[in-house]
């Protein structure tokens, strides 16, 4: 009830206004009300400019709780709240985070976290072992139904040795461990915040990070302050805000001419001319993840092998690259990057071979080669996929293009209901988490419902093998099977952008993506 | 004429009215000239469509957008009003000339009390406060004899009926004191007894405030009942003037003696005149003779050709060719239209001459 | 008065039960699973059946609509599957954006109609006339869309004076706040507008030619007072009906201006729901603007019923 | 019998005073320089739709990756999209788009709208007064735009699927009409008297109601079709309509409004031709509104 008493006052006050603009026009000439206001359009927050970084998000992040968290924008926000066990740096290695250090047996089944000190949740519980098994009880507890339970699904044991130091140990050796404990696995909530019912940490997070929660608006803005007891250093400056702008226009205006300092992402159009752009530094980096398309094996005719294969063939790489990214991304052929430690070089990219394709198709069989393409309606996903029509139209497909909402895109996925999707991967920082759940028979995200037993055991080796020599053998190896099986066309390793203002300093480009909130300063 | 414009509340000579359509002007009003005594009441009588209307609405400045006073003066205590500024006529408007209308029902504008529209004229003549505008309101509700007229003021139009609603009008007119009211058929929307309850009030009121009155009606029952002066008008013409008793006594021109042989049989609202046949004719099918010709009982040949000079005395003149000199050397009309359509009683009536 | 607000407070009643059908039924054919909504894509096939078992989506579906009736009428919008918000807290959030969108549009509206209007009404067969006609006209036939992407080209990447989309809450900056809503509220406006200046065209000729005018006139009344103390109120009750009729149009037009200038208000809430389906968010949202416009078109019945003392609101439907 | 009878004698009768209605209709409407106007860019633009395979300089869907984000030219006309598409060829494409939804979707509204209301006029009843007219009220509360984007959510996305959505939506527009109509007409004398001389409700309403209530269903026709192009545009600009490669002037638009900085002909174009039909489409149905009856203005 209360809300319609709201809406009604609501209303009532729009008939008044309605009404006391009819009253004003009926005596005089009434002023234009924004007459005012010639600013420049600046000023998002209220907080001091000086004093406050302004960081523009694709999407407005649905869910603070790390350990329920799916969305990849998601984590943008964890890294200024809460912080990981391990850290990774530039390259992608392991640092130090909530974690000063840490010892792996040789047989790669015990774990030990020696924690950082004097750390805090800005609730003022302190950070301990205690903590970190509370965190990964939590996240492996049934009922809270974590998504992120797989990255520690292999614990058999967790003790708390000390105060300061906490013992894991696995069932079989699990090479991703680490890098699983630098993304939402690791990542450390107050276990008094998440034991009180009356603190709902999907919308108030309460961490250790550089930066304590302020105040939300829903599907707006999120503001946070500078953490005072912070262990580490603290931040240059006092208030931070993400605000979302899922239109990639508003979101660089809002850059360009606005008030936010960062962006997460851009949209490759609009490359050429923010690098242009004098007032605005571009940092680029070589992302990690992988896009494509998926394809339904279980469905005709990509049950048949060498219609797939054709699909390989009949794309152009290049071209998409070019006129769809502006040259802001890398043709793929595999789920690893070119810089990644995996990437196998003797795959090259191949060129477009519309005669091979068509030969493939011929071999095939296959004479009804109609399907249609399931995408998300964003700008970019609609040109890209009017330009694979287009390429595969010529070598004798036809294709119908749907768009539809990314949501009901990982529906359909689900009950197996479409042909082909496009539907990539943001990327993990360990190989196996752009390849294992993805290619391996069943697993989540293996949506093509294809099958490779040389391929499983490779994946599984891959990850229970400590040696990262011995790993990437195998990881080239699955890469030429996926690329022969063809289940998922890659076509591009996208390229990760951060575009800032000019003032902002220290920006520590990691590939995947994140800013880092704390690293930044402001001149 | 005797008198000086001075002596005259209004003088009004030479009126040519006409409107604008998209390329020519079509005249209604042709030379119409009369004067207004101070504490007279002059009464305009003619059909709808003589201009009666129209020869009000120019004296008070309201003609429709693509109306306008080709020549002529209307002369108000001296002062020409056809050459006024709107601003300056609104300033007389209300003020010194009033007038009420035909159609109470819909003269008061239904969403404000008549009370407030009443004040509203009052304040915008004289310098009052809102309450003194109501007192006056009050006052002039008693004048007009509204019963009960502190609650009343604060009525809607809506909530009072057409006899009330006509003293309303009357209440608004006078509420300044105006020295001339121009009353365009106040009655004729009203019940019969209502009418005269009315015409009564408008007398008692002249008498008391001592002003002059314009009355327009087709209904010479009204003329007997108010009029010292009449004026007849046809087709934008004025064809006979003199006084009521003159009138009465003595109607010259065919049309008026068909108007006061119509009185017993006049009543109400119809228009229709039941002993002259036909209706007057559209501004642009005029008759190029005498205006009165098509449906005169008498109209000789050039009656129809050319038309007559304004004859007969100064007290009484009278337009129509019966009057003048030539009248029995012209030739009879044999057949056609105006004979077909007059009774035999009209025929036989024979024309009244001094 | 009071049986007619009876009455017409029934009728309301009774088109808001139609209206939660519809939504209800929107909703519940719409493809996708809310449990796996709500789980996400990692939920086991037990977690999904005991969430299905909990939200009720395994009664049946009349079980299901007096479920969410009941918790409606208790102002329980439900939560959104996106993020565990309460749809009312949501819906409380966006509404003021939306209103200020509404309102100033509005007003922009009626500031551009009623001086096109009279001027176009008194000054009738004049240039001015004519130009106040043909904005009607095209203003009528111009989608909201087509108009903001227009003005953003000129206003807001041409000259700059603008920009060319986001918002500022009026709470942070009240100057800012109106200045970002403008082009918005134009884009939103103009097709009312015209609206409004052909209605009240019109309707003021038809005003201006009635006696009670011509009193008015009598009594030594100026053209404007006239026009402005007594034709313009008269000529504008159709104008309030037309208006209100046009509020759910209206109302709609909100949703694409939201998007195009990329308003966090009501109408993009909408929009992202259907997107992500987020279906308590959608149904909570279409209630809310249905229940919106069937109060406008209530409260301006009462409003009509204030301006013109005629009508005594003692019965008849509509 | 009888009746068909009666009919074929007076036909011939009946025909020069209609003949000569319609010719003052006709001059009444030819009268009307803006409905003229509306009238022949309406046809231009059917004309164009129907003859878009030959009008069209291009392929509407070709791709020219070495002519992307072209300025208007000699070459293309109204320049490229981001794809290197002819954006003249695609507006004249989209027309087809957008004038097949106006008609299609009307048809669709008018196909439910004219029985239902026919019906639940005649009849009246409890049916009509509770069930469908408040049913018409409470889809004409929701948002016409919005209503739409709900249907055309649950129907999936696609042009057909949001030709039936704007088609459910604008239907109790025509209930309502229809109904007031029928209400009209009922009591009047030769309804009266064919009730009376036993003729079937069916074909009462056919032959006796549904004529005089044709006028009308024009009008709103007419003017519903401009309607429908504006919220099918708007559906394709959310994405929700016609899917691409297919060229329609609302995604056309949803594709430009990102290059507004470099490259506004690709949203001018097709924003401007949505206007002028609409413009047209409503000047032509007020046109004909004032030649079926002047007074309904």
């Amino acid at each position: 009830m209360d809300d319609q008493m709201y809406s009604k006052k609501l209303l009532t006050t729009l008939l008044l206004t309605l009404l006391m603009v009819l009253a004003a026009c009926g005596g005089n000439d009434q002023n234009d009300e924004a007459a005012g206001g010639e600013e420049e359009p600046e000023d998002l927050t209220n907080n001091d400019a000086e004093d406050t970084l302004v960081v523009g998000l694709d999407d407005d992040p649905p869910l603070l709780d790390p350990h329920l968290s799916t969305a990849q924008v998601e984590s943008q926000i964890f890294k200024a709240v809460y912080e990981t066990l391990i850290n990774v740096d530039e390259n992608l290695d392991p640092i130090p985070g909530l974690a000063k250090d840490w010892d792996v047996s040789e047989d790669g089944l015990t774990y030990t976290f020696y924690l950082q000190e004097g750390v805090t949740f800005h609730d003022g519980a302190d950070f301990n072992a205690e903590a970190v098994k509370y965190n990964f009880e939590r996240i492996l507890d049934e009922d809270l139904g974590s998504p992120n339970a797989s990255d520690l699904r292999l614990i058999e044991e967790m003790s708390v040795e000390d105060e300061y130091t906490f013992v894991v140990e696995l069932e079989e050796p699990f090479a991703p461990f680490l890098s699983g404990l630098s993304h939402r696995a690791g990542q450390m909530v107050s276990p008094e915040a998440a034991e009180d019912e009356s603190i709902d940490l999907s919308n108030e997070p309460v961490g250790t990070g550089p930066f304590q929660f302020v105040d939300r608006t829903a599907q707006s803005h999120l503001e946070f302050e500078r953490h005072d007891d912070y262990w580490g250093d603290q931040p240059d400056y006092q208030y931070l805000e993400y605000h979302a702008f899922s239109n990639e226009d508003t979101r660089i205006t809002n850059l360009v001419s606005g008030d936010l300092d960062i962006v997460n992402r851009v949209a490759h159009k609009d490359l050429e001319q923010l690098e242009e752009n004098p007032e605005i530094n571009m940092s680029e980096e070589d992302g990690i993840g992988f896009q494509g398309l998926m394809l339904n094996t279980d469905r005709e005719p990509f049950d048949n092998q060498k219609v797939r294969q054709a699909m390989n063939y009949a794309v152009d790489r290049e071209a998409i690259t070019e006129v769809v990214f502006h040259n802001g991304a890398e043709p793929a052929v595999s789920p690893f990057a070119p810089s990644s430690w995996a990437n196998n070089p003797d795959l090259e990219v191949p060129d477009r071979e519309v005669e091979k394709a068509q030969e493939l198709l011929e071999e095939s069989g296959v004479e009804d080669l109609s399907f249609t393409l399931t995408v998300s309606p964003s700008p970019a996903e609609q040109q890209l996929s009017e330009m694979l029509k287009s390429m595969l139209d010529e070598v004798g497909f036809n294709v119908e293009i749907e768009q539809v909402e990314f949501g009901a895109i990982l529906d359909r996925m689900y009950e197996g209901d479409f042909d082909i999707a496009r539907l990539g991967w943001s990327g993990r920082v360990d190989p196996d988490g752009n390849a294992y759940s993805w290619f391996h028979t069943d697993e989540t995200y293996n949506f093509t419902g294809s099958s490779n037993e040389q391929l499983d055991e490779l994946l599984i080796d891959a990850r229970t093998t400590v040696d990262q020599s011995e790993r990437q053998e195998m990881y080239h190896e699955a890469a030429e099977i996926l690329w022969d099986e063809a289940p998922y066309i890659f076509l591009y390793h996208e390229n990760d952008y951060k575009p800032m203002k000019d003032n902002v300093q220290g920006f520590n480009h990691v590939p995947d993506g994140l800013i880092r909130p704390a690293d930044l300063t402001l001149e | 004429m005797k008198n000086t414009s001075e002596e005259y509340q209004l003088q009004v000579r030479g009126l040519e009215v006409g409107f604008n359509n998209k390329k020519n002007f079509t005249q209604i009003l042709n030379g119409v000239s009369f004067n207004v005594q101070k504490g007279e009441t002059l009464c305009i009588v003619g059909e709808s469509g003589c201009g009666k209307s129209l020869t009000s609405l120019s004296i008070m400045g309201l003609l429709p957008e693509s109306g306008g006073i080709r020549s002529g003066e209307i002369r108000f205590e001296g002062q020409d009003l056809t050459n006024q500024s709107m601003k300056e006529m609104s300033k007389i408007r209300g003020n010194e000339i009033s007038m009420i209308f035909q159609e109470p029902m819909t003269s008061l504008n239904p969403v404000h009390t008549v009370g407030k529209q009443i004040a509203e004229a009052v304040r915008i003549h004289r310098n009052v406060t809102k309450k003194e505008a109501y007192e006056r309101v009050v006052e002039m509700f008693e004048l007009v004899g509204i019963p009960s007229p502190r609650e009343r003021v604060h009525n809607y139009p809506h909530e009072m009926s057409g006899g009330m609603r006509q003293r309303v009008m009357i209440a608004m007119a006078l509420a300044c004191n105006p020295k001339l009211l121009i009353a365009d058929e106040p009655t004729t929307a009203l019940d019969v007894t209502i009418q005269a309850q009315i015409l009564d009030l408008l007398n008692e009121l002249k008498a008391d405030l001592d002003m002059s009155i314009v009355m327009i009606t087709h209904d010479l029952g009204v003329v007997s009942e108010m009029g010292d002066q009449v004026l007849v008008m046809y087709a934008g013409e004025v064809i006979e003037y003199t006084d009521s008793r003159s009138l009465f006594d003595n109607p010259k021109h065919p049309y008026t003696q068909g108007l006061i042989e119509s009185i017993p049989k006049l009543q109400g609202k119809t228009e229709e005149l039941p002993v002259i046949k036909g209706s007057v004719p559209n501004p642009d099918e005029m008759p190029s003779g005498c205006r009165f010709s098509t449906r005169c009982a008498f109209a000789k040949q050039e009656c129809f050709v050319q038309s007559p000079e304004e004859v007969g005395t100064e007290d009484h003149p009278v337009r129509c060719w019966m009057y003048s000199g030539e009248w029995q050397k012209m030739t009879p009309f044999e057949g056609g239209e105006s004979n077909d359509n007059s009774s035999s009683e009209a025929v036989d009536r024979q024309p009244i001459r001094d | 008065m009071l049986s007619f607000l009876l009455r017409r407070a029934g009728l309301m009643i009774v088109i808001l039960f139609f209206v939660s059908i519809i939504v209800f039924s929107l909703v519940n054919v719409l493809p996708g699973d809310p449990a796996l909504m709500i789980l996400g894509q990692e939920a086991t096939d037990e977690s999904l059946e005991a969430l299905r078992e909990d939200m009720g989506l395994n009664d049946p579906l009349v079980m299901q609509y007096f479920a969410w009736v009941g918790d409606l009428l208790q102002g329980d919008f439900g939560q959104s599957f996106r993020d565990n918000t309460e749809v009312s807290s949501l819906l409380a959030e966006k509404i003021p954006i939306t209103l200020q969108l509404t309102v100033m549009s509005f007003a922009i509206a009626v500031l551009i109609a009623i001086p096109a209007g009279v001027i176009s009404a008194t000054r009738k067969g004049t240039l001015w006339d004519s130009s106040a006609t043909l904005f009607a006209l095209s203003g009528v036939s111009l989608p909201p869309f087509w108009l903001g992407i227009l003005l953003i080209f000129i206003f807001a990447v041409t000259l700059g004076w603008f920009p060319p989309s986001g918002y500022v809450p009026i709470t942070e900056s009240v100057a800012q706040s109106l200045w970002y809503m403008l082009l918005p509220a134009v884009a939103l406006g103009v097709r009312l507008s015209a609206e409004l200046t052909r209605m009240l065209r019109s309707s003021l000729l038809e005003v201006l030619g009635s006696d009670y005018i011509r009193t008015g006139y009598a009594k030594g009344l100026l053209e404007r007072a006239v026009v402005y103390g007594h034709a313009l109120r008269n000529s504008i009750l159709p104008v309030i009906t037309v208006s209100a009729l046009q509020f759910a149009a209206f109302l709609g037009g909100t949703v694409i201006t939201e998007e195009i200038f990329n308003i966090p208000g009501l109408g993009q809430l909408l929009v992202t729901s259907i997107q992500t389906r987020d279906f308590p968010v959608l149904q909570g949202a279409v209630m809310f603007m249905a229940l919106a416009v069937i109060l406008i078109n209530f409260l301006t019945d009462v409003l009509y019923s204030i301006l013109d003392p005629r009508i005594k609101l003692t019965g008849g439907s509509q | 019998m009888e009746q068909s009878q009666n009919l074929s004698v007076q036909k011939p009768k009946a025909q020069n005073p209609r003949l000569r209605m319609l010719k003052t209709m006709l001059e009444r409407l030819l009268q009307n320089k803006l409905a003229v106007f509306g009238g022949v860019v309406t046809f231009l633009l059917i004309f164009t739709a129907i003859f878009a395979p030959w009008l069209a300089p291009h392929d509407p869907t070709e791709q020219n990756y070495s002519a992307v984000l072209q300025a208007p030219s000699i070459e293309y006309w109204f320049g490229t999209d981001n794809l290197g598409r002819d954006i003249f060829s695609r507006v004249i494409y989209g027309a087809q788009v957008s004038l097949q939804a106006g008609l299609i979707s009307v048809g669709i509204a008018l196909i439910i709208g004219v029985p239902v209301g026919l019906i639940s006029g005649y009849y009246r009843g409890f049916i009509d007064e509770y069930i469908i007219m408040r049913m018409t009220d409470a889809m004409l509360s929701i948002p016409a735009l919005v209503l739409a984007l709900a249907l055309a959510a649950v129907l999936g996305a696609g042009l057909t699927n949001a030709m039936i959505a704007i088609g459910l939506v604008l239907t109790p527009n025509f209930v309502r009409l229809i109904r007031g109509e029928v209400l009209a007409h009922r009591e009047k004398e030769y309804v009266e008297a064919g009730k009376a001389s036993g003729i079937s409700d069916f074909s009462i309403i056919l032959k006796h109601i549904l004529p005089n209530t044709i006028a009308p269903i024009m009008v709103q026709a007419t003017l519903a079709i401009a309607a429908a192009i504006i919220v099918e545009a708007s559906l394709s600009y959310l994405g929700l309509g016609t899917q691409p490669p297919n060229p329609s002037w609302g995604s056309m638009l949803a594709t430009g409004q990102g290059y507004l900085d470099s490259a506004p002909w690709i949203a001018l174009f097709p924003g401007a031709l949505i206007f002028i039909t609409v413009i047209s489409i409503n000047l032509f149905g007020d046109g004909i509104r004032d030649m079926l009856d002047p007074k309904m203005k």
